[in-house]
């Protein structure tokens, strides 16, 4: 599993490849942070080549996500397949994020 | 002259099951190849896909870090047992660990409402009672999750 | 900006003990999902490649084989057991069959001299032996052939 | 598991996909027989894309090659791979068998 970070404009794109669990959702959560104290605001995490997310994974989501809102920035998600949108359903995580279908339609709304 | 000529499609098992008893350090690292061994087995057995990339592999990870990190503290000293047995009715998970075990029916916390659901934690048992039919908890030598699910096709 | 973590490869299993139970019909056409079974946990227990792909199917076709077509007369009423265990040290395999047994002591005719060279049978039990390690014959309440083999890496 | 049967100027040519086994090798024998009946001398099996033979499988190549050799026609192999190469040493079949590295090398010199 792993991680790859790019810019696209002023957004920081993420994609999360393999598995967010316990074992890596720390990294995720460090190298998002390390952006966010560099001036980053837009966040954009891309599920399209990630398997399953753990409830550890999930709280790290959560955290990022209130983290980001407090320096008045923003983060979202895309690409979530069926059985990880039922996992976000399950813990009405659906009702906390911005969830988009496409990179595309996340990138264009930003 | 060109010809192929293939066999039938081969006639199922009677029966089958499944076993996968395995020891791991405390170490959460550990616990992706556990689930992939474990879910390939459900795949043997045709389970559901959505069982398969969903409900084993998330409740079977809670069930694993909740061993290393609350029941085991993450102490290399101490290890994790896990003993799955599938077949075509069901899956039983048991996952052993060598702490001082917990109160399953006092974690109850709903992680869905209010305060909770901005919470970074609290989402695992949660979690592991949605996505299996069953969870039990006990001590026999060590402190036991079980978990059961019926086979979907 | 552009940066790529990947985590450290898992650590190993401490102690992994795969067990397949299975019962077929006394059908050659079920011999390679079983074969296909069992190779697969020897994978994931990280046999030699050779094991996986020679010894293995091999052996067991034959042990299968033999008990389908000489134990049960592919009789319709009668079934194959087999049972693996598979551990990083070696896989044990038995395969029972409902006939009347058979003593393995006096099946030694060598194929490979002579007349048997050319001759279609007669290469079983020979193959059985030379891709094992070991070759076990006895009856509990089955007539069961015990195959075992220590893992190469 | 399926054969496939084809003819290449004078010799048939049949390619085995997946296992020669117990359940399978009586197809083998019967198509061979059909074309050794209608007359065809020269057979080429290649094995490029053969999982694993049992003994079975074996004794059909064994007796195939005893009929045709009646007949006045031959019988070549071709393309095993190392574990296929270890299990006609082991039987010592690959005394028995003209076996050529490759199905061009076995075509040129029929
Ligand atoms: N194997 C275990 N050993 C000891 N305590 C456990 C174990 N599994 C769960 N618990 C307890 O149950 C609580 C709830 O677990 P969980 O729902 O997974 O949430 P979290 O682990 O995020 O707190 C844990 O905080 C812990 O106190
Ligand atoms: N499971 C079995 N039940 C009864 N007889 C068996 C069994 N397995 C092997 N045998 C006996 O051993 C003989 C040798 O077997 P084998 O070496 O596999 O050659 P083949 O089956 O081609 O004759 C068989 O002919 C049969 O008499």
């Amino acid at each position: 599993m792993s991680f790859s970070i790019k810019k696209q404009g002023d957004i920081v794109v993420v994609d999360v490849e393999g598995q967010l669990i316990v074992g890596n959702r720390q990294e995720l959560k460090q190298k998002v942070l390390d952006e966010l104290e560099r001036g980053e605001k837009k966040f954009l995490i891309d599920f399209s080549q990630t398997g399953y997310i753990d409830s550890s994974g999930l709280g790290v989501l959560v955290s990022l996500s209130k983290k980001i809102r407090e320096q008045g920035g923003e983060l979202r998600l895309a690409n979530l397949n069926d059985d990880l949108k039922t996992l976000f359903e399950l813990t009405k995580l659906d009702t906390l994020f911005q969830i988009a279908d496409s990179r595309e339609r996340a990138l264009e709304t930003f | 002259m060109r010809s192929v000529l293939t066999t039938d499609p081969d006639p199922p098992f009677s029966a089958l099951r499944v076993r996968v008893e395995l020891e791991i350090p405390s170490d959460v690292r550990c616990i992706e190849r556990v689930v992939e061994l474990v879910a390939q087995q459900c795949q043997y057995l045709e389970y559901n896909p959505r069982q398969i990339a969903l409900n084993v592999p998330v409740a079977l990870t809670e069930a694993l870090s909740n061993a290393i990190l609350r029941g085991n503290h993450e102490d290399p000293g101490k290890n994790v047992q896990v003993r799955a047995e599938v077949t075509r009715e069901q899956l039983v998970v048991e996952v052993a660990d060598e702490g001082d075990g917990f109160d399953l029916d006092e974690c109850t916390l709903d992680p869905t409402v209010g305060e909770a659901l901005m919470r970074e934690d609290g989402r695992g048992l949660f979690l592991m009672r949605r996505l299996m039919d069953r969870i039990e908890r006990f001590y026999n030598h060590r402190n036991i999750v079980r978990m059961t699910m019926r086979r979907h096709d």
